[in-house]
């Protein structure tokens, strides 16, 4: 499989994939597309580097989270090239990675500003994919521009791993053959945390949701109120809050006198540091309701973010995809390497975004060649370890990781200024796994 | 009706935001008729002249961190509880109230600076050149702070007296269960003292005459052999000064970052033409009847007949307002009319 | 003025060579690829059309996005429902996006100055919030309004059998509307856009908001009534906004609610200002130096600029690379912010006014004459 | 007597407490010129606004070769056939002198509203020929290229006038036209308006200056806190011993 003979490749590649998607018509557009399969777009030839495309925010409100996501990715690409200390490469198996580039081939990679809006992203996506000549793109910090990009990716034949991206649409019904995600979603949110919050806070309880009004929020609410209603919780009322409000207290002082005594914040980034710290301010956390302390629930939690809020967050649950505190040996040699590089350990988003490419690096090994329907097979059904999250598995049928996921609470004591989030539970793998039918959506096809 | 009294709470809260960012806004634009869309960033200077201060007191010497052991990380311990165990911890505990003593000598030097520098030379060019150079110069303040500060907001905490919330309910008579954070309360009284004091100096300087003059018609002032131009720059350097307390009085509230200026821009430009060009009391006025619609229209109960209200709410009152009031609530005659 | 004809000949030959000879030109400066230069031209659009109102009038309208969104919004949904022909999309965006203009100008054209900037800006926002949460059901709220294989596509339907399981491609009789030959639709019809424009500035028409513009007492007492005036060119500017936002959605079938933005409206101001406001080709100048910067400089990575500077020692270089970092990838807006400051500075009246009046100024020092200096590319200002 | 084409009855306006114009009855023949003369503050200017629409009379009406006036808005009066010159020009600075005049020959032409986008100012030349021909009537052609804004304070008086001229007024206000200009200038400005007579318009002048009345007026008026105190040929009112109390009145 080594052997580096493109031609073939193709043209297998395009019998396996007729076969597939059973095509049939002779139609002219048909003949177009035989056209594309034996030169994939991008497809880089002789040339001895190949380019993949980091498409982060770097201005706006999620730049931070951008710009670690740039770290993770230039560790990622030093790695792959076999400098540095070799990070995961080290850990993940089963690995076919060499260090030497993919394929043999040096990577080297091309930068873009998202600006956390689907029109921008996409029109940085396709810089790359037009000038640079990209052949995957990665990154992103928000559900809509995941969406937007990897939709653009699969009319454009690239490979999208995402970056980080929640909602469950992205992997349900704006699923695409050409996007992958080993971010968890909101679905899996609410699974990992519902047995924390029996044991926590038990059975008896009404919760109140303040909820972002855009589709990730609103996924993420009716994911928190299936599991707490399960648990047999009340859901005292459902609130949106438009997106970016800053001043959240008109939605907080209803809180007070509600009788709930959760409130659940299906808050991210500004919104969430805005909301938890108000209702901190506004005395939530010192409250009993119903004979029992009032609790707050962040259900998704980034340690980044959590800076901004400061103390508000002390003592707060949520769930996150990863945490730097993980003791088994990928993350610990992720974050080894990260460090030694930038002085600070990586977020969840970093921890995404460098995963997303050392995997898309292997799966182009494993199947001998850059030509995307081969490594979207590759990728399907992949199972791995060694990249934190204990075993994991990317579901061919919507292209979703299922891996274990991570309760977390605000450290009470943080004993420095990055120990921000105490691994209260690994949720498995298995409690938090669905049919993928539930989302509905397609894929489409393998070639386009 | 606790609600309602908490709403109305909120209300003139976010009221006092925005009528003490708008007040700065349409004193420049009233009297040096200028449309400085870098008036957000200077509120968001403001806020991070707070910030400053706290790093400022907590300049701290680097301790190795030993929890930390895949990596070399250090964790910082101030100089100042240091060297004061007993009155370090409480002047940091109270850096907000404190950095107001900084805040205003550095806005100050700030608006005279920009004042001086550049907006001076704007003062007859035509509107769509002052927001240009003055949107320009608000992304460049902002890129610098972010360049410094970073993206992320930084959290910042109100004294521990001010910590808790205030039982205002049993004061006027609601119940115990009726209580609102210290700290906004004091947010609402010190916007009132501005507020008050910007009234005061317009009302009994004779500084404040001729700008109230000037406000009216700028060229008769200037007729009348008072040199106008100095006075600009004190009033660019007031509302420099009245932005950048509300910025630093709002951090314990809303966490600074280097957007939060640009979030409150539009919402000011609103609030100062739904008060009226040229009014002072209309900007006041404005800001708080739009706090308190937005409150109740955010309201359950509100939200259930008309979905969304809440998201639109600012606006559609301001489209009622321009279209019944020609000139907004206050607004005179003449200013920025055409 | 008569002899300004043969000069519109020339200026609107040159104008349209250098538009379609983008992809050549643009390659040594980094932005050869058709995206970029679809984006150049739809934004050229979008300014010229701007400039219409705000050039001619001085109604500096804050809530342009919305028409540009709406446009957007008809054209992808014509996609779905009728056709991937792209004329239906934008006949369609076109004709929303009027009837949009209509309604929002009717309201706010009753105030003038800031009062009218607000009311256009208020509409705007509230279109913008509702589109983003209430109105998901037809904006699809932030993911954006997409294509999918179950849409109906009625009218293709007809014709076509299903082939392929993939996503159809927006179409020109055939010819597909992305890469090149997307720009060169884009560019044809912002070539004519511009003509158009070119044809009012100097029309009788022209000439009446100009006079809007300029005093309008004068036109009352003239016996003009300016109302149906001002909202024939808000409409106008309107139709050309919704042109725009239908042409992003035929080269790239999505329509996002951010396009509605204030800071999308903010944009097109921008845009037009630092061209030159009034000008004929100013706003296209300015819609590309934005677009420019924004899709290029973005881009540059210390990656990139390591490779740049590869020629200086390494010591040099080690402060250098960082030094133009800050202005260039994440720092891109400081530069977009500097350059708005010294362009206003230094070129008062936008690029073109700016660049005329130093040409005269350099003139007039080599040869005092007198009389008018007037450059020709200003009729407004 | 027959011939009356403008009729004020009994026209009251007042701002707050104050009442600017009292009983106003004023009639004048088509075809003449009417000056209305008094001192400061007498209601000159209210009675003009009055007369095209700018203000609305509290009681009373305006009447117009039969139309009613009152009520109209301003650009109705004005396609009805009433031009203005004002106190301060009211003109178009940064347009050409030449487009200042084709201007409101387009809407003489084309009425108060028309979308004429299809055609080209450059190939209107029956209206540039015309406004030429204006510009030549007011002495300006040779500056047509400028920009207005940069004439002197008369040029730009002379400019308005031209532009009211291209209307074809059936009636011409003019408030003040010769106030601060030189002898010499306000002598070629009623050469001006004396050759325009000629052309059988209505004309109401509001002037100061009694050398510009006795040369221009048929018929004159005096107003005088808000009423109209005298009137008749301009020999008679000179004669008159109200107006010159109250002219000295006023002076006090």
């Amino acid at each position: 499989m080594t052997k580096d003979n493109r031609f073939d490749f193709s043209r297998r590649g395009l019998l396996k994939a007729s076969a597939a998607t059973g095509i049939v018509a002779a139609t002219p557009s048909i003949f177009m597309r035989n056209a594309w399969a034996e030169n994939f777009r991008n497809n880089p030839g002789d040339a001895g580097e190949v380019k993949l495309g980091f498409n982060v925010p770097q201005t706006g409100p999620y730049s931070e989270e951008g710009k670690d996501e740039l770290r993770a990715f230039q560790l990622a690409v030093k790695h792959l090239n076999g400098e540095g200390d070799g990070g995961m490469l080290n850990t993940f198996k089963p690995s076919s990675l060499k260090g030497n580039g993919i394929l043999g081939k040096k990577v080297t990679y091309a930068t873009g500003d998202t600006q956390t809006k689907s029109d921008a992203a996409r029109a940085s996506a396709k810089r790359m994919i037009e000038k640079e000549k990209v052949l995957m793109i990665s990154g992103g910090s928000s559900s809509g521009v995941a969406v937007a990009v990897q939709s653009l990716c699969q009319e454009e034949g690239i490979i999208f791993m995402a970056g980080l991206t929640h909602s469950n649409d992205t992997t349900g019904k704006d699923k695409r053959r050409y996007g992958f995600r080993h971010f968890f979603n909101a679905y899996m949110s609410g699974r990992a945390l519902g047995p924390v919050l029996d044991k926590e806070y038990g059975k008896e309880r009404r919760a109140y949701h303040l909820t972002a009004d855009y589709n990730w929020g609103w996924t993420q609410e009716e994911s928190m109120k299936n599991t707490t209603e399960e648990l047999g919780w009340q859901t005292a009322n459902t609130v949106k809050t438009p997106v970016g409000a800053g001043d959240f207290s008109q939605y907080i002082t209803p809180v007070l006198n509600s009788g709930a005594d959760v409130l659940i914040l299906n808050h991210y980034g500004k919104d969430m540091i805005n909301s938890l710290t108000q209702a901190v301010q506004f005395g939530l956390r010192d409250k009993q309701v119903n004979g029992k302390n009032f609790e707050i629930v962040v259900p998704l939690f980034s340690r980044l973010m959590a800076q901004g809020a400061g103390s508000a967050i002390k003592g707060i649950l949520g769930s996150t995809n990863w945490n730097w505190s993980l003791q088994d040996d990928g993350s610990q040699a992720f974050v080894k390497s990260f460090g030694a590089e930038y002085g600070a350990p990586p977020s969840m988003a970093a921890h995404t975004c460098y995963v997303q490419t050392l995997l898309y690096a292997n799966a182009c090994e494993m199947a001998g060649t850059f030509y995307p329907p081969e490594v979207i097979k590759s990728l399907e059904g992949f199972k791995f370890d060694g990249m934190g999250n204990g075993p994991t598995e990317y579901r061919a049928e919507d292209h979703q990781c299922f891996k274990d996921v991570l309760v977390v609470r605000g450290n009470e004591n943080p004993t420095s200024q990055f120990d921000l989030l105490k691994v209260v539970e690994q949720t498995p793998r298995s409690q938090v796994e669905y049919d993928w039918k539930i989302f509905g959506g397609e894929l489409g096809p393998y070639k386009v | 009706m606790d609600a309602i009294f908490l709403q109305i709470l909120n209300g003139l809260d976010k009221g006092a935001a925005y009528a003490l960012i708008a007040l700065g806004l349409t004193l420049v634009f009233g009297t040096l008729g200028i449309v400085n869309f870098a008036h957000g960033a200077l509120f968001m200077l403001g806020a991070f002249c707070a910030v400053s201060f706290n790093k400022l007191l907590t300049i701290s010497t680097k301790v190795e961190d030993k929890t930390v052991t895949l990596f070399k990380a250090y964790k910082e311990k101030p100089y100042l509880e240091i060297w004061f165990p007993d009155a370090g911890p409480v002047l940091i505990d109270f850096a907000i109230p404190l950095s107001i003593l900084l805040a205003i000598p550095v806005m100050i030097f700030i608006g005279y600076a920009m004042e001086r520098g550049l907006i001076k030379h704007f003062y007859k060019r035509p509107h769509a050149e002052q927001i240009l150079v003055t949107f320009g110069l608000a992304i460049v303040i902002q890129e610098v702070i972010k360049a410094y500060f970073g993206a992320n907001p930084i959290p910042q905490t109100a004294p521990d007296i001010l910590a808790g919330s205030a039982s205002v309910g049993s004061w006027i008579g609601l119940g115990e269960s009726v209580v609102y954070p210290w700290w906004r309360l004091v947010y609402l009284v010190f916007s009132g003292v501005i507020i008050f004091g910007v009234f005061a100096f317009l009302q009994f300087t004779t500084y404040g005459m001729v700008v109230r003059a000037g406000m009216r018609d700028r060229e008769t002032v200037g007729l009348l052999g008072i040199n106008i131009e100095k006075r600009f720059t004190i009033v660019f350097a007031i509302a420099t000064v009245v932005a950048g307390l509300a910025g630093v009085m709002y951090t314990p509230v809303l966490p600074p970052d280097y957007h939060m200026g640009m979030d409150f821009l539009v919402l000011s430009f609103v609030v100062v033409v739904v008060g009226g060009m040229g009014s002072l009391g209309g900007a006041v006025l404005a800001g708080f009847l739009l706090g308190i619609v937005q409150s109740f229209a955010s309201m359950t109960e509100v939200k259930a007949i008309l979905p969304g209200i809440d998201q639109i709410i600012i606006y559609l009152v301001a489209v009622v307002i321009l279209l019944t009031l020609p000139r907004g609530l206050m607004g005179r005659a003449g200013v920025m009319d055409d | 003025m008569m002899n300004f004809t043969l000069n519109d000949t020339t200026r609107f030959l040159l104008f349209a060579a250098v538009i379609l000879t983008m992809p050549i030109w643009l390659i040594p400066l980094g932005g050869g690829y058709p995206d970029l230069m679809q984006k150049f031209a739809i934004y050229g659009i979008f300014a010229i059309g701007f400039n219409i109102l705000f050039g001619l009038t001085g109604y500096l309208s804050f809530g342009h996005a919305a028409f540009l969104g709406v446009g957007s919004y008809a054209a992808v949904w014509s996609f779905k429902l009728f056709t991937m022909n792209v004329i239906p999309a934008v006949l369609f965006g076109v004709l929303f996006a009027g009837l949009l203009a209509f309604i929002i100008g009717f309201l706010s054209l009753r105030r003038s100055g800031i009062y009218f900037s607000i009311l256009t800006l208020a509409f705007a926002q509230m279109s913008y919030n509702l589109a983003y949460s209430v109105l998901t059901p037809v904006t699809y709220g932030e993911t954006g309004l997409q294509l999918s294989q179950q849409d109906p596509r009625l009218i293709d339907n007809l014709f076509i059998e299903e082939v392929s399981t993939g996503l159809p491609s927006t179409t020109l009789f055939g010819i597909k509307m992305s890469g090149y030959s997307g720009f060169y639709f884009c560019a044809v019809i912002l070539i004519l856009c511009f003509f158009i424009s070119m044809r009012i500035f100097r029309s009788p028409f022209g000439l009446m908001l100009k006079g809007i513009k300029s005093n309008q007492n004068r036109m009352k007492y003239t016996g003009l009534n300016t109302r149906p005036y001002m909202l024939t060119a808000f409409v106008i500017s309107g139709m050309y906004a919704g042109l725009a936002g239908s042409l992003l959605a035929v080269t790239d079938p999505l329509a996002g609610a951010e396009r509605m933005q204030w800071t999308a409206s903010g944009e097109v101001v921008l845009m037009t200002i630092l061209g030159g406001v009034g000008t004929l080709v100013g706003p296209m100048l300015g819609a590309g130096l934005i677009k420019y910067f924004e899709n290029i400089f973005s881009g540059f990575d210390n990656n990139v600029l390591t490779n740049a500077f590869s020629f200086l020692p390494d010591s040099v270089a080690e402060v250098v690379v960082p030094v133009v970092g800050l202005f260039v990838g994440g720092g891109w807006h400081l530069t977009l912010g500097i350059l708005f400051v010294v362009i206003v500075i230094y070129l008062p009246g936008g690029i073109v006014e700016g660049l005329s009046r130093l040409m005269a100024m350099l003139r007039k020092r080599e040869r005092p004459v007198n009389g008018n200096m007037k450059p020709q590319d200003q009729p407004g200002e | 007597m027959d011939n009356l084409v403008l009729h004020l009855d009994n026209i009251n306006k007042s701002f707050g407490g104050l009442k600017a114009l009292t009983d106003v009855n004023l009639q004048v023949e088509e075809g003449t010129t009417h000056a209305i003369i008094g001192p400061n503050g007498a209601g000159k200017s209210t009675l003009l606004n009055v007369c095209v629409g700018r203000l609305k009379p509290d009681v009373g009406h305006v009447t117009f070769d039969g139309q009613e006036l009152t009520g109209k808005q301003p650009h109705e009066i004005a396609q009805i056939g009433v031009a203005r010159v004002f106190q301060t020009p009211e003109i178009f600075p940064e347009m050409t002198l030449l487009e200042n005049v084709m201007l409101p020959a387009f809407s003489k032409r084309d009425g108060a509203f028309r979308m004429n986008a299809h055609h080209q100012l450059s190939s209107q030349a029956e209206i540039r020929d015309e406004a030429e021909h204006i510009l030549e009537d007011v002495g300006l052609k040779e500056q047509m290229l400028n920009e207005a804004g940069s004439l002197s304070r008369g040029d730009k008086r002379r400019l308005e006038l031209g532009m009211c001229l291209i209307l074809h007024p059936r009636l011409l206000l003019l408030d003040e036209p010769t106030a601060g200009m030189s002898r010499h200038d306000t002598n070629r400005t009623i050469d001006l308006l004396k050759k325009i007579k000629s052309r059988g318009m209505t004309k109401i002048i509001i002037e100061h200056d009694m050398h510009v009345v006795f040369s221009l007026a048929d018929k004159v008026s005096v107003l005088a806190r808000g009423q109209i105190i005298a009137g008749g040929s301009p020999e008679e009112v000179r004669e008159d011993e109200r107006v010159k109390e109250a002219y000295l009145g006023g002076a006090h």
